[in-house]
């Protein structure tokens, strides 16, 4: 692939070269050309179940839904990591959230309507008033913490039998039918995806960004960083209680696994595939994560560690995430040009 | 008095868990996620060795040692250097490479119960009315050992300098002529084997689970953070107070809080000291 | 006499064995400039550290106008009015110059007197106060990624990044160094229409002959320690100073 | 460092990664077409990382190719042969989500479309969350592993919706049942009387562990104490040192992940004084003893299935066990689920040809009037679809008490299979 004499060189698109700060389009293939990456996205999310319903495929629907979930709990991973706030821990958000909702169904007969939001503010409350105390933590350190908390819960109900404690509570309210569940969720992953962008490209969300490039010049500025990251926090518990509440009345049952260690790593897993900082690769990332490791389960108990391969080697060789990727690959072309032969 | 051996028996199993994590943290400042694998995978080739080949124990339990230093040398070539410096990439990537060697040992059909390992000394003592197996009494010795080996190891010898010196200042290091990659790719190397002498060590109290892989990880990191990852006294501390916490509510409390106590432990050390009860990383004192 | 704005008593710090600042006190009156020089290494950014809140102090206290701030947070600090510069730049490299400013004009107490900051309202203002500083209004710096911005520059931003907050009280903290001459001069411009517009400021400072000229007062640390307290001229001719920069030739300004 | 070669072939796996899971999102599974009309096709949901699992299937593998090979089921006339599908549901594995679990189970009813699902998950949690999946999709399951009788609960409050579930292997209250036996082994040979029950954190052993209580205390027991050990714990001395001191004179225990093996040792390290019984299940496998290096010695255990422990006085135990250890190649690892596995795809079969229809409603009839005379003995179903259980092979389902004396499992319990009697350990002076 290496050509003698020749290197390569890489160009941006000359519509991105203009169009990176100051909107100039002048065609309808500009147009598309920006607009297209928006929209088909969206579009397939959208269609993609009906799709599933005309060829039969029932469970990969379910597939699907999962993948949204997890979808959910890996762009709230991005937007705390955005705030320089690395969380190993999304279980935490999505099992309070889905015991929330579990209890107040199980217990008060709660319908639905009710269950989801007063689970997703109190979920994402309960989650933000536990994360306070160790808000000062920077790095790998929060994210030990954070991975901890779970499995603390998973502990603390195993011990006090508190909400059924191991047998977890069963015969929950399920959604009426599947297309309900369905485009709640994607309408709830497509709110998330467009919410959490505008914010981060506000002057707010450039405070957040600031904060993990360099907090101390934030302080300077005389900005109450620690107030910022509990707003961050309760914005990524939010999402995550939402997708735990869903899921626990999607199956019918809340467990202790909720608090599993999967939950934690599959959103990190997914922004790292997809790329940080975009949310779409978050979404990306679980698009491609959830079927594939649906895809292995044919491979029975084998299937975790073909699953957890592919996530180390995409890690180790496509650092930048997948998206980025694709990000470049979409503005940028190549070309060879001839090295002068040196003198 | 029961409180006191068994304490003292669980802390140095918690201690001999842990020190190879550290070691690794202290060094490279990688955190090791692939400990659990490597510990099993350790326990499971000395098994082989042992059993299936007819080796000796102790030439089994070298080999095994060297065979995942050597693992774990390659390991860091082919995964951590690329990943250098981007602590959630080190740590996706070590965590999956862990999970990928358990759950291929599961599917090997590594199950069961026909994985034992022999303890070192059979029997059982009798100290101040309470039994207590020999096997439990060396482990505490090996945990001794394993501490005095290691000051010394990193006080007196040229690579045990070298791995002190890139854990004090990396850029320094450089300069005087020490390799850090390759004091870093030792460093793994180090934890893996001290990895697998911990397996061989604790696994004949039991027998040889797949399961246990991820304990060992959760207890090695638990430790690790309650001390500080990179300090061996910090280590040595943390075992003490949580290996004594866990028995001691175990026999006055119920069994069920013993990983809550745990986990409780990790939670409040780290929201009051985040660097450990001794971390020395400065940067997480500072208020910043 | 005007009333003490800053007030320091007896700040201490040791970092392991070291003590970094030792049993430090003085006062900044209103609209005074005071000169901080000393030794690389005698305490002079700890000092700040410990004032502006970065670092806790072991012992001592500090005032600012009459009310202990001790121990507050660094953003509390920068609320009351006290801004201070980095000496080592480390300004949010992924956003552009302005939007840099923007962050502090986001401060609550900016916000108090903005009220609202319609859109693109703070955009403005922070590109009038860079133009202040000496970027150039009409070019693309204003607007150029951080990370693309030479160093002298970045360094006039952070003073543009303190006069956003609209303090009462500057801390400087070496903001000449690493500047070329000509972009000394320039700042040095703006110093000096700080000083005439009767700002309080603290400026620590490696250029003597620069500093000498505007300074009201100085005070000088070493290893630590106030050593010595006076205006420039007494400061210059003092041989404890002398002393304590032995080998650095001393200009008069 | 790194070549572009390198990078090149890192490129081609992402774009090879996507194009994979594009087309299996869009090409249908052409797989679950393939079901001929001919077959009754036997789901096997469980957990295949772990003995109960594997065993479990190679059970029904094994029941099913002797079926098959005698020409297969007569349903209503025609020849129909089984087809056996296995799905992995990870539920052993304490880091696996609920809804994974019950994913797979979803996976394998709608795209295998299977008559009956056998075997099943190894956890309570989510057996009771695929009860409503179950009779969502009116899909017959034999379960053969979970033990919550929690499941009969339900099944009695809701016995139209949750018609679906049936239990072949013991559950838990029966397993406190034997348990109790042996205590009346030990009152009647030694005169004993104090008790000390530790079992582990599992809803089934829990109510093994309540059910135990009360009925030894019913036989005049008294129960010095109770401990309960969470799972992933490596040292029992704790709950040991308690027992001994509360001077016990026999720690029942109730316990079956593997790591409990600790806790066989260390009794043995610390020669408790106290006979070691109950049902720590982990050490019924045959190989025990010499991996265990004897450790076991004169430990009581209470194993749910005859098919497992086999003995003399119930010929057909042997037979199959025999069979089934020389299919598996070793000794079986599992304290049950083998031969109730094996017992269910026979106890189906017979049902199917009773009823003469695979219609669900039909067979659950046909499922209900159940007589079978299996390996585990005689098997009938409650109203809440468990399968009875008492002390006598030839006339409900049995489960056996043994003692490890001398490297062999010497059969000491219930008196109508009883091989020889129970003896105390040395060190316990009576």
């Amino acid at each position: 692939m290496v050509k003698e004499g020749y290197r390569k060189e890489r160009l941006d698109r000359g519509i991105k070269a203009r169009c990176d700060s100051i909107f100039m389009l002048t065609s309808y293939r500009e147009i598309l050309y920006m607009l297209l990456p928006r929209v088909l996205p969206i579009a397939a999310l959208i269609i993609i179940p009906l799709v599933l319903e005309v060829s039969g495929q029932v469970y990969w629907q379910k597939v699907f839904i999962l993948a949204c979930v997890i979808s959910l709990l890996a762009m709230g991973w991005d937007y705390l990591a955005s705030v320089g706030l690395v969380s190993l821990g999304q279980a935490l958000f999505f099992g309070v959230g889905a015991y929330i909702a579990g209890a107040l169904n199980h217990y008060l007969k709660w319908p639905i309507f009710l269950t989801i939001p007063v689970a997703t503010l109190g979920g994402a409350l309960i989650c933000t008033l536990l994360l306070a105390p160790i808000i000062r933590m920077r790095g790998i350190y929060f994210g030990m913490v954070t991975l901890a908390f779970p499995l603390f819960f998973n502990r603390i109900i195993e011990a006090t039998k508190l909400c059924g404690g191991t047998e977890g509570l069963p015969g929950l309210t399920q959604f009426p039918t599947i297309w309900v569940a369905t485009y709640l969720i994607i309408g709830a992953l497509l709110i998330c995806l467009f919410a959490f962008r505008r914010i981060i490209d506000t002057d707010y969300g450039m405070v957040l960004r600031g904060i993990r490039d360099n907090d101390r010049a934030i302080m300077a500025s005389g900005i109450n960083i620690y107030w910022v990251k509990v707003q961050a926090i309760f914005i990524c518990a939010a999402a995550g209680a939402f997708a735990g509440a869903f899921m626990s009345h999607h199956i019918g049952i809340v467990g202790m696994s909720v608090f599993a260690l999967d939950m934690s790593i599959m959103p990190v897993a997914a922004v790292v595939l997809g790329g940080g900082g975009t949310f779409a690769g978050a979404t990306l990332g679980t698009f491609i994560l959830v079927p594939l490791s649906e895809f292995l389960r044919a491979y029975g108990t084998l299937r975790i560690a073909i699953y957890s391969l592919v996530m180390v080697v995409c890690v180790v060789g496509l650092p930048e995430g997948i998206f980025h990727y694709l990000q470049r690959k979409y503005h940028q072309f190549d070309r060879w040009v001839t090295v002068e032969a040196k003198e | 008095m029961e409180l006191l051996i068994y304490g003292l028996v669980n802390s140095a199993i918690l201690a001999v868990m842990a020190i190879g994590l550290s070691l690794t943290f202290g060094v490279s400042g990688i955190a090791n996620f692939a400990y659990g694998g490597f510990y099993i995978l350790g326990a499971y080739t000395c098994w082989g060795l042992f059993t299936q080949l007819g080796l000796p124990y102790l030439l089994s339990v070298i080999l095994s040692m060297a065979a995942l230093a050597a693992l774990g040398f390659i390991f860091y070539w082919l995964v951590f250097l690329r990943v250098r410096g981007m602590e959630i990439s080190e740590a996706i990537a070590s965590f999956g490479v862990g999970i990928a060697i358990l759950e291929f040992l599961r599917w090997w059909g590594f199950i069961g119960f026909y994985y034992n390992l022999p303890g070192f000394l059979k029997g059982s003592v009798e100290i101040g009315g309470v039994f207590v197996d020999c096997h439990r009494l060396i482990i505490i010795g090996v945990a001794l050992a394993l501490v005095i080996f290691l000051w010394l190891f990193s006080h007196y010898t040229k690579i045990g300098l070298a791995f002190r010196g890139v854990a004090q200042e990396e850029r320094t290091a450089l300069s005087l002529g020490i390799n850090s990659d390759f004091t870093a790719a030792l460093s793994v190397a180090f934890g893996s084997a001290l990895g697998v002498l911990a397996a061989i060590t604790i696994l004949p109290t039991g027998t040889i689970l797949i399961d246990k892989g991820y304990d060992a990880l959760l207890f090695a990191l638990a430790v690790g953070l309650v001390g500080g990852l990179e300090s061996t006294l910090g280590v040595l501390l943390a075992s003490l107070i949580l290996g004594f916490a866990q028995t001691a509510v175990a026999v006055y409390g119920a069994t069920h809080w013993m990983m809550v106590v745990t986990l409780g432990a990790i939670i409040i050390v780290l929201a009051v000291k985040p660097s450990g009860l001794f971390g020395k990383s400065k940067e997480l004192e500072e208020r910043v | 006499m005007k009333r003490d704005l800053l007030k320091v008593v007896n700040l201490t710090k040791s970092f392991g064995g070291v003590r970094a600042v030792d049993e430090v006190s003085f006062e900044v009156a209103e609209g005074e400039f005071l000169g901080l020089i000393g030794p690389n290494g005698s305490g002079k950014t700890t000092t700040v550290n410990l004032i502006t809140g970065y670092v806790k102090s072991d012992k001592g206290k500090v005032f600012f106008k009459g009310k202990d701030i001790t121990g507050k947070a660094p953003y509390a600090i920068a609320n009351i009015g006290i801004a201070r510069s980095f000496q080592m730049v480390r300004p949010l490299y992924q956003l552009p110059a302005f939007k840099n400013i923007v962050v502090a004009l986001r401060s609550p107490r900016v916000m108090k007197e903005i009220r609202g900051g319609k859109y693109g309202e703070l955009d403005d203002i922070a590109i009038d106060l860079l133009e202040d500083v000496g970027f150039e209004r009409d070019s693309f710096v204003p607007y150029k990624l951080a990370s693309a911005l030479p160093h002298g520059y970045l360094k006039r931003m952070e003073l543009a990044r303190c006069m956003a907050l609209r303090p009462d009280l500057y801390i400087l903290d070496e903001l000449f160094s690493g500047m070329s001459m000509s972009e000394v001069a320039a700042t040095m411009f703006i110093i000096e229409k700080m000083k005439q517009g009767g700002k309080t400021v603290i400026m620590i400072e490696h250029r003597l002959r620069e500093l000498f000229r505007v300074a009201d007062r100085v005070l000088v640390l070493n290893f630590g320690r106030k050593i010595a307290e006076g205006t420039p001229k007494e400061i210059s001719e003092s041989n404890e100073v002398k002393k304590a920069y032995i080998g650095v030739e001393v200009e008069l300004a | 460092m790194r070549s572009k070669y390198f990078q090149l072939g890192i490129k081609g796996l992402v774009v090879c990664l996507i194009l994979v899971v594009a087309t299996m999102f869009f090409i249908p599974d052409c797989r679950s077409q393939e079901v001929s009309s001919k077959f009754i096709v036997i789901g096997v949901p469980t957990s295949l990382g772990y003995p109960h699992g594997v065993e479990g299937l190679e059970a029904v593998n094994m029941a099913v190719e002797e079926i098959n090979t005698k020409g297969g089921v007569n349903v209503g006339g025609v020849k129909h042969l089984f087809k056996v599908y296995s799905i992995d549901d990870r539920s052993a594995t304490p880091g696996t989500p609920l809804n994974d679990s019950i994913m797979a189970y979803e996976k394998l009813i709608l795209e295998r479309k299977p008559n009956v699902l056998m075997v099943g998950t190894y956890r309570s949690e989510v057996l009771l969350g695929a009860m409503d999946l179950l009779s969502k999709h009116k899909t017959i399951e034999l379960n053969t592993i979970a033990m919550s009788p929690s499941m009969e609960k339900r099944i009695a409050e809701n016995p139209q919706k949750y018609k679906y579930n049936f239990r072949v292997t013991h559950n838990a209250l029966q397993m406190a049942a034997s348990i109790a036996v042996q205590g009346d082994a030990f009152q009647k040979k030694f005169g004993f009387n104090k008790a000390f029950i530790i079992h582990e954190d599992q809803v089934w052993a829990k109510a093994t562990a309540d059910g135990c209580e009360v009925m030894l205390k019913k036989k005049g027991w008294e129960i010095l104490g109770r401990e309960v050990v969470p799972t992933a714990v490596t040292d029992y001395s704790g709950p040991l040192l308690k027992a001994r001191n509360s001077k016990a004179q026999v720690i029942f225990t109730v316990f079956s992940l593997p790591e409990t093996a600790i806790c066989s040792k260390q009794y043995y390290e610390m020669r408790i004084p106290a006979v070691y019984a109950g049902y720590p299940s982990y050490i019924v496998p045959g190989h025990l003893w010499k991996t265990l290096e004897g450790k076991v010695a004169y430990q009581v255990v209470t194993a749910g299935e005859l098919g497992l422990v086999p003995t003399k006085k119930y010929p057909k135990s042997v037979e199959f066990f025999e069979k089934f250890k020389k299919r598996l190649g070793h000794w079986p690892d599992a304290d049950h689920s083998g031969a109730s596995a094996y017992d269910a795809v026979y106890i189906y079969k017979e049902a199917v040809e009773r009823a003469g229809s695979l219609d669900p409603e039909k067979v659950i009839a046909a499922l209900e009037a159940t007589d079978h005379m299996g390996v585990n003995g005689r098997e009938k179903f409650s109203p809440q679809h468990q399968i009875i259980f008492g002390n006598n092979p030839k006339e409900t389902a049995c489960e056996v008490t043994f003692q490890w004396i001398d490297g062999k499992r010497v059969v000491i319990a219930p008196e109508a299979i009883a091989e020889a009697e129970i003896q105390l350990p040395p060190w316990i002076k009576k």
